[in-house]
């Protein structure tokens, strides 16, 4: 496992308007290690995510506080360039996606906009990615034909696929497979696995036994506070807070 | 990479160009008009009534008129305009009678106002015996609010997601409750929108009047009789811009102008604060 | 409900339907006194001389000339403007733009005829010489009082795209140019291409504006700044002082219905042009 | 408000002698308190004397509505014949297939003048100049004594009853050129007359204005005089059609606008000469 | 559990144009139970379940044959109150769907649209649908604030609650816990617990632990068949079919 730094997040709090939705939040991530954020709905896990890639830029009335360092550079000061950050750390949302375009040009997207022209080169990546993604078998007759035709488990899929065909260094994923029946499933968390040798990972989850299978580490968020971080193991073995411990035997809510 | 970022450098900037070019084009226009209009606009101008030969011939009729028959065609023309829109969003099968509905309502967006004007002269004029009122100039005017509303109708029904639709039926509704509770409350701000657009338009419209409406006011101030001549505000600025003798005939028509901007102002700001009100409620801000 | 609702849209087709027959049926009296063939490939108005000629292909060519120049002066203007509304402008100035946009629909036209005519037209006039009449100033002037209608209609369109568009392409490490013009601009495609038809609309249709400054000569224009005449104005100069049944008059109601025939015409090439790319 | 004066329908009824309307029905209506809606559409270069007159009629008569609308000529002729309104107002003579039907009162007399662009330095030209430069024989000022400037027409619409009588007294009868600029109405024409350089146009005279400069024709400037001695002989008629005889508030509406009041005052003031001026 | 059967689906036959996504359905649902409908993605769970309430005939082009009966009523024959029938048969949705309006307009909504009015009896359906829905302690200060500012699983939940007010006959359930943390997720499975001794249950899953815990037969679809219906605990250890059997042990894909 990767042991450098690649994510540092220091005093992180979040306003949306007057609302406070993250409080002081500090977390490590080390390179090539794969981090799931658990805890219950509305605690805060998709808006954390967000302020990994500056998504939350977009929102109106949000106001950030605080480091995120990503390969030790903080993403929010002034002279980041935005489009080359969220390029490296990739995001996959909780509800899929795909632009109304074909299934081909929505994974040839990403490639596309970052000056890959080449037929058979975009050919290569579309099949390459759509096969990591689990999906190439179901699509491979169809890749010319709209990508709002499929199922939401293969509309999550693609966007997923569409992601990976950018190659960026940090994958964010919002409950990716929440939509997926347990092969896709399976096939994503395996694919996680394979990529995290190369890739960062960071997974937003409410299935406790995915983030136990698949993650190093795992988070718990409780109404915007980070609770704890910890190696998964020691996380659902012996959890170092009362609240962890209840929240992950299903004992409060 | 590089060149994809000084592009969008160059595509921010140049957006930002535009944008400031439509202000300024539009600014320009507003203070041509107001500027030439405003001084000659006083209390007596707005409410007096009109003189033939003599300077200081007011507008009061007029303005009450403009307004009299825009109300009467959205009377006549909402109904129908929101009608026929609801059926194009929502109950539209793709067949034969839908294609056609489709392309009546783009041609009947594209009928020039003399057109109109002409066809009212014949229906409502002539045939249907209403002379030249304000009743044959509302209903000629509904004709050309008509496919207008009916676009914006639908485009603003069919930007509802599909979800609230499906919501809404698999709670038991019928369609029209669904159409009535759901989907018109949402689309409210795109109605509005048109309804703002469309008044506007009623409010500027000279050629179609002339042939439907005539150039007299009443001789009573207001009028609620919907049989007599109403010569409207845009109308009367054609006739002072066109053919009339009175001395100051060029400068009523440009407070006319201007008068007519600063009331589709009002009509905007009045209309437009309550739709913002409200798509600020439906969008889920506090 | 439902069948109220059937009426509403059977009406508006019974509309276009009456104003067709009636335009028609008037329109087609002219054939009594002039040949299908004078009337359509002649160029030669001459409705007063002793042999009166009544060929309109000069104003059929300058209608559509003058609607397809306002509409690319108007569009990408439009366009750009509503892509700067809904994704790039501030707030504030987003909230000046929209009311000021749909004050410009309101503007009577011959208000905008007046504009032009007291400073448009002298200004090309001394700008390119010779009096400044034409198509050119007839389409500056349309393409001005179409842009608040293009403009408005598009911006709702791209404003109303689901926000998980942009985002997906932002984080895929898309500039906003590029999401703009790859995700955006594609996805709004039906509701920009009904603000065009409505803003053509208003372009063919439009007289009051255009009679004052496209100068109204009954013939071909040698160039964007030659006095020429369009259907609308040759209708409307003509129409109210010709009499009843007359073969001049009848001849303006089928420049009447050649009008409603190519806004239908140009309708439909929309509609087979939209229905396609949105196949692919 | 209105403040109509209870005796003055006498004047309104007051049988004035009209020079055209042929059989005029010559009783006396002694009828005070007509009442009514009258409708009148049609010439738009008549409609601010007729509006004036509806404006004064009305002030006389509480019970009397005139509803009055442009239209153009045709349309005022179409509208009489069939009922659409009381009054048609044409500034030319209606078309054969309604002259059985309608009965034609002269109400004024409309002199017209030739303009040109302020800074053309020729006053003055002959009938002969001023054709030749509509038929598009001569192009340019200097061939007239004027600067080196190529002459910018400006027409009305052919159908204008204006340009038919320039086109009779003027061109007689032969055909205008087809370049320059046509203008709908006569404001228009000054409007355009006065923004575009070394341009002329033709307006009835009630339109003149110092935004233009008006020609003299062969020498003779236009005056209430000149019309009258017959040196200026750019005039035309201006005509109110009624379908048959007119009766109740029409015939009074009528009679009033023939009224010497109305002819004297009026008329004249709205730059129209009175129907009787040429008797 | 009920003996007598609720839904009775007989030779359903469902073309997307000219796709055919449902084959030959066969199928009966007993009254007062819950059925639990699982396969992998995109092979018409959610296409079946909408069936049952005719919402597929707000799709174009879709065509049915064969028969549907609730009650002992083929919903599909021509006099069928297409209305009525879905406020018997209420639908939850994968996505959720709140409408634009605030908390409790929303949950109020069924209601007065099948025409109650006193405002004493709205307020106590809204409170009683919440507390069903486990949702009410989370949104009581806020009922007159728009729905669309809750978190997904918050919007989720609020749906079921929209749903409970209207205190249909039969719930259609498309995978309505797959936004929902483990405790909301939790509570919601008991809920249904204590439902099905009013109401019929069809709920569609990707969680076959969700499958096993909660219902009383289990269908397995494949690729627009249905495998096979059996009781929920015979179909986990001991299915009849070889596919079933790979599938519930994640064997295939
Ligand atoms: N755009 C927004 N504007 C205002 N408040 C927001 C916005 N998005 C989220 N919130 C609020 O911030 C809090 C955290 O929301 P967030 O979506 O991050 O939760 P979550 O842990 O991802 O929940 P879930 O598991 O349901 O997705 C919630 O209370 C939510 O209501
Ligand atoms: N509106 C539609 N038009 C055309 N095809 C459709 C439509 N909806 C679904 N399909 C197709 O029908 C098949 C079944 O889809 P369905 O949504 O029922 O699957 P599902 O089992 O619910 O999948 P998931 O678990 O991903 O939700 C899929 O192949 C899908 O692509
Ligand atoms: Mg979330
Ligand atoms: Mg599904
Ligand atoms: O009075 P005109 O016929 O020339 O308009």
């Amino acid at each position: 496992m990767g042991q450098t730094e690649k994510i540092k997040v220091e005093r992180l709090n979040l306003h949306y308007g007057t609302n406070q939705a993250l409080y002081d939040i500090e977390m490590n991530i080390p390179e090539n290690s794969i981090c799931a954020l658990i805890g219950p709905s509305g605690c805060g896990k998709s808006t954390f995510l967000r302020t990994l890639n500056r998504m939350n830029d977009l929102i109106e009335g949000v106001k950030i506080t605080g480091e995120v360092k990503v390969d030790g550079r903080n993403i929010y000061s002034p002279d980041t360039d935005v489009v080359s950050l969220r390029k490296r750390v990739g995001m996959v949302f909780q509800r899929p996606n795909p632009f109304p375009m074909s299934i081909f040009d929505n994974v040839a997207y990403g490639p596309r906009i970052h000056g890959t022209k080449k037929k058979a080169v975009l050919n290569e990546i579309v099949e390459r990615s759509l096969k990591q993604a689990a999906l190439w078998d179901e699509v491979k007759d169809r890749l010319h034909k709209s990508a709002l035709g499929l199922s939401g488990g293969q509309q999550q899929r693609l966007c997923i696929a569409r992601l990976l065909a950018v190659e960026p260094d940090v994958l964010l994923m919002d409950e990716p497979t929440s939509a997926l029946d347990p092969i896709s499933t399976l096939k994503v968390e395996e694919l996680t696995q394979n990529l995290k040798e190369r890739y960062t990972i960071i997974i937003v989850t409410h299935n406790m036994q995915q983030a136990a299978r698949i993650s190093d580490y795992t988070s718990f968020f409780l109404n915007g506070y980070l609770v704890e971080t910890d190696k998964t193991d020691k996380m659902f073995t012996a959890p170092g807070d009362q609240r962890t411990e209840d929240y992950i035997t299903g004992r409060f809510g | 990479m590089k060149l994809s970022k000084t592009t969008d450098r160059i595509a921010t900037v140049y957006f930002w160009v535009m944008g400031i070019v439509i202000v300024a084009i539009l600014a320009w226009f507003l203070i041509r008009i107001l500027g030439d209009g405003l001084p000659h606009i006083s209390w007596s101008f707005v409410t007096g009534k009109p003189s033939e030969m003599t300077a200081g011939g007011g507008v009061g009729p007029q303005l009450f008129n403009s307004f009299y028959i825009l109300f009467l065609s959205l009377a006549f023309s909402l109904p129908i305009g929101v009608g026929a829109g609801i059926y194009l969003a929502v109950y539209a099968k793709k067949n034969k009678f839908t294609e056609l509905v489709r392309i009546s309502v783009e041609a009947l967006s594209s009928v020039p106002s003399i057109v109109f004007g002409l066809f009212g002269a014949l229906l409502f004029v002539s045939l249907m015996g209403l002379k030249f009122s304000i009743l044959a100039g509302a209903l000629t005017l509904s004709l050309l609010n008509l496919p207008v509303l009916v676009r914006v109708t639908e485009e603003a029904i069919r930007s509802v997601p599909e979800s609230y639709w499906e919501a809404s039926l698999a709670l038991g509704s019928t369609r029209w409750q669904a159409i009535r509770k759901v989907l018109i409350p949402a689309s409210l701000p795109g109605l509005i929108t048109g309804i703002t657009l469309v008044s506007g338009r009623a409010l500027g419209e000279t050629a179609l009047l002339i042939y439907t409406a005539g150039l007299s006011v009443s001789r009573t101030f207001p009028d609620f009789n919907p049989l007599v001549m109403g010569e409207t505000l845009a109308l009367h600025l054609w006739y002072s811009g066109s053919s009339s003798l009175a001395p100051d005939a060029k400068e009523i028509a440009k407070a006319s102008a201007a008068l007519l901007v600063i009331i589709v102002l009002v009509f905007n700001l009045l209309i437009a604060i309550p739709s913002r009100i409200l798509q600020k409620r439906l969008s889920g801000g506090k | 409900m439902r069948w109220l609702f059937i009426v509403s849209a059977s009406l508006v087709s019974v509309i276009i339907f009456s104003i067709i027959l009636f335009v028609g049926f008037q329109g087609t009296q002219v054939f009594k006194d002039v040949s299908f063939a004078q009337l359509f490939l002649s160029t030669d108005w001459s409705p007063l001389s002793d042999t009166p000629k009544f060929g309109i292909l000069s104003f059929l060519f300058s209608t559509l000339l003058l609607t397809l120049l306002s509409v690319i002066l108007s569009v990408p203007i439009a366009l750009s403007g509503a892509v700067f509304m809904a994704k790039i402008a501030p707030k504030w100035m987003r909230e000046l733009m929209r009311p000021a946009a749909d004050l410009f629909v309101g503007i009577p036209s011959v208000v905008y005829g007046l504009i032009g005519l007291t400073v448009l037209v002298p200004f090309l006039g001394k700008t390119f010489g010779g009096a400044g009449y034409g198509i050119l100033p007839a389409a500056i002037i349309l393409a001005v009082m179409i842009l608040p209608t293009i403009l408005s209609i598009s911006e709702d369109a791209i404003r109303s795209l689901p926000g998980r568009l942009e985002e997906a392409s932002l984080a895929l490490g898309a500039t906003r140019w590029q999401t703009i013009w790859k995700v955006l601009l594609p996805a709004a495609r039906p509701g920009i291409l009904t603000a065009i038809i409505l803003g053509m609309g208003r372009a063919i249709g439009e007289t009051m504006a255009v009679f004052m400054v496209i100068g109204n000569s009954p013939k071909m224009p040698g160039s964007l700044l030659d006095s020429t005449t369009v259907l609308t104005t040759a209708i409307v100069k003509d129409m109210g002082n010709t009499f009843y049944g007359t073969a001049w008059n009848n001849a303006l109601y089928m420049m009447a219905l050649v009008l409603l025939v190519i806004s239908m015409l140009l309708i439909i090439i929309i509609r087979v042009v939209a229905k396609r790319s949105e196949l692919r | 408000g209105c403040g109509g004066k209870e005796p003055a329908g006498n004047a309104g009824a007051n049988p004035s002698p009209s020079p055209t309307a042929t059989a005029q029905a010559n009783e006396p209506d002694k009828n005070p308190e007509i009442s009514g809606m009258v409708t009148s559409s049609g010439s738009t270069a008549l409609l601010p004397l007729v509006k004036q007159a509806a404006e004064d009629f009305m002030a006389k008569h509480e019970k009397v509505t005139i509803n009055v609308t442009g239209g153009g000529s045709g349309t005022g002729v179409k509208n009489v014949a069939d009922g659409t309104s009381h009054i048609g107002n044409s500034d030319v003579e209606a078309d054969e297939q309604y002259k059985d039907i309608l009965v034609d009162h002269i109400v004024a007399i409309a002199p017209f003048a030739l303009i040109v662009h302020k800074d053309v330095t020729v006053d003055n030209l002959t009938k002969q100049q001023a054709a030749d430069i509509y038929m598009g024989k001569i192009t340019n000022w200097k061939e007239v004594g004027g600067e080196d400037k190529p002459i910018v027409l400006v027409h009305r619409q052919d159908s204008s009853g204006s340009r038919k009588i320039i086109r009779k007294l003027i061109l007689d009868g032969q055909e205008f050129s087809k370049e320059g600029v046509t203008q709908d109405s006569s404001k228009t024409v000054v409007e355009a007359v006065a923004s575009t350089e070394a341009s002329i146009g033709y307006v009835d005279t009630p339109y003149l204005n110092d935004q233009v400069k008006a020609l003299k024709i062969d020498g003779v400037a236009f005056s209430k005089e000149t019309i009258k001695d017959g040196t200026y002989k750019l005039y035309g008629e201006e005509h109110m059609y009624t379908k048959g005889q007119p009766e109740g508030a029409t015939k009074a509406f009528l009679d009033y606008i023939m009224s010497d009041e109305f002819q004297n005052e009026k008329v004249e003031k709205l730059g129209f000469l009175p129907a009787n001026l040429l008797k």
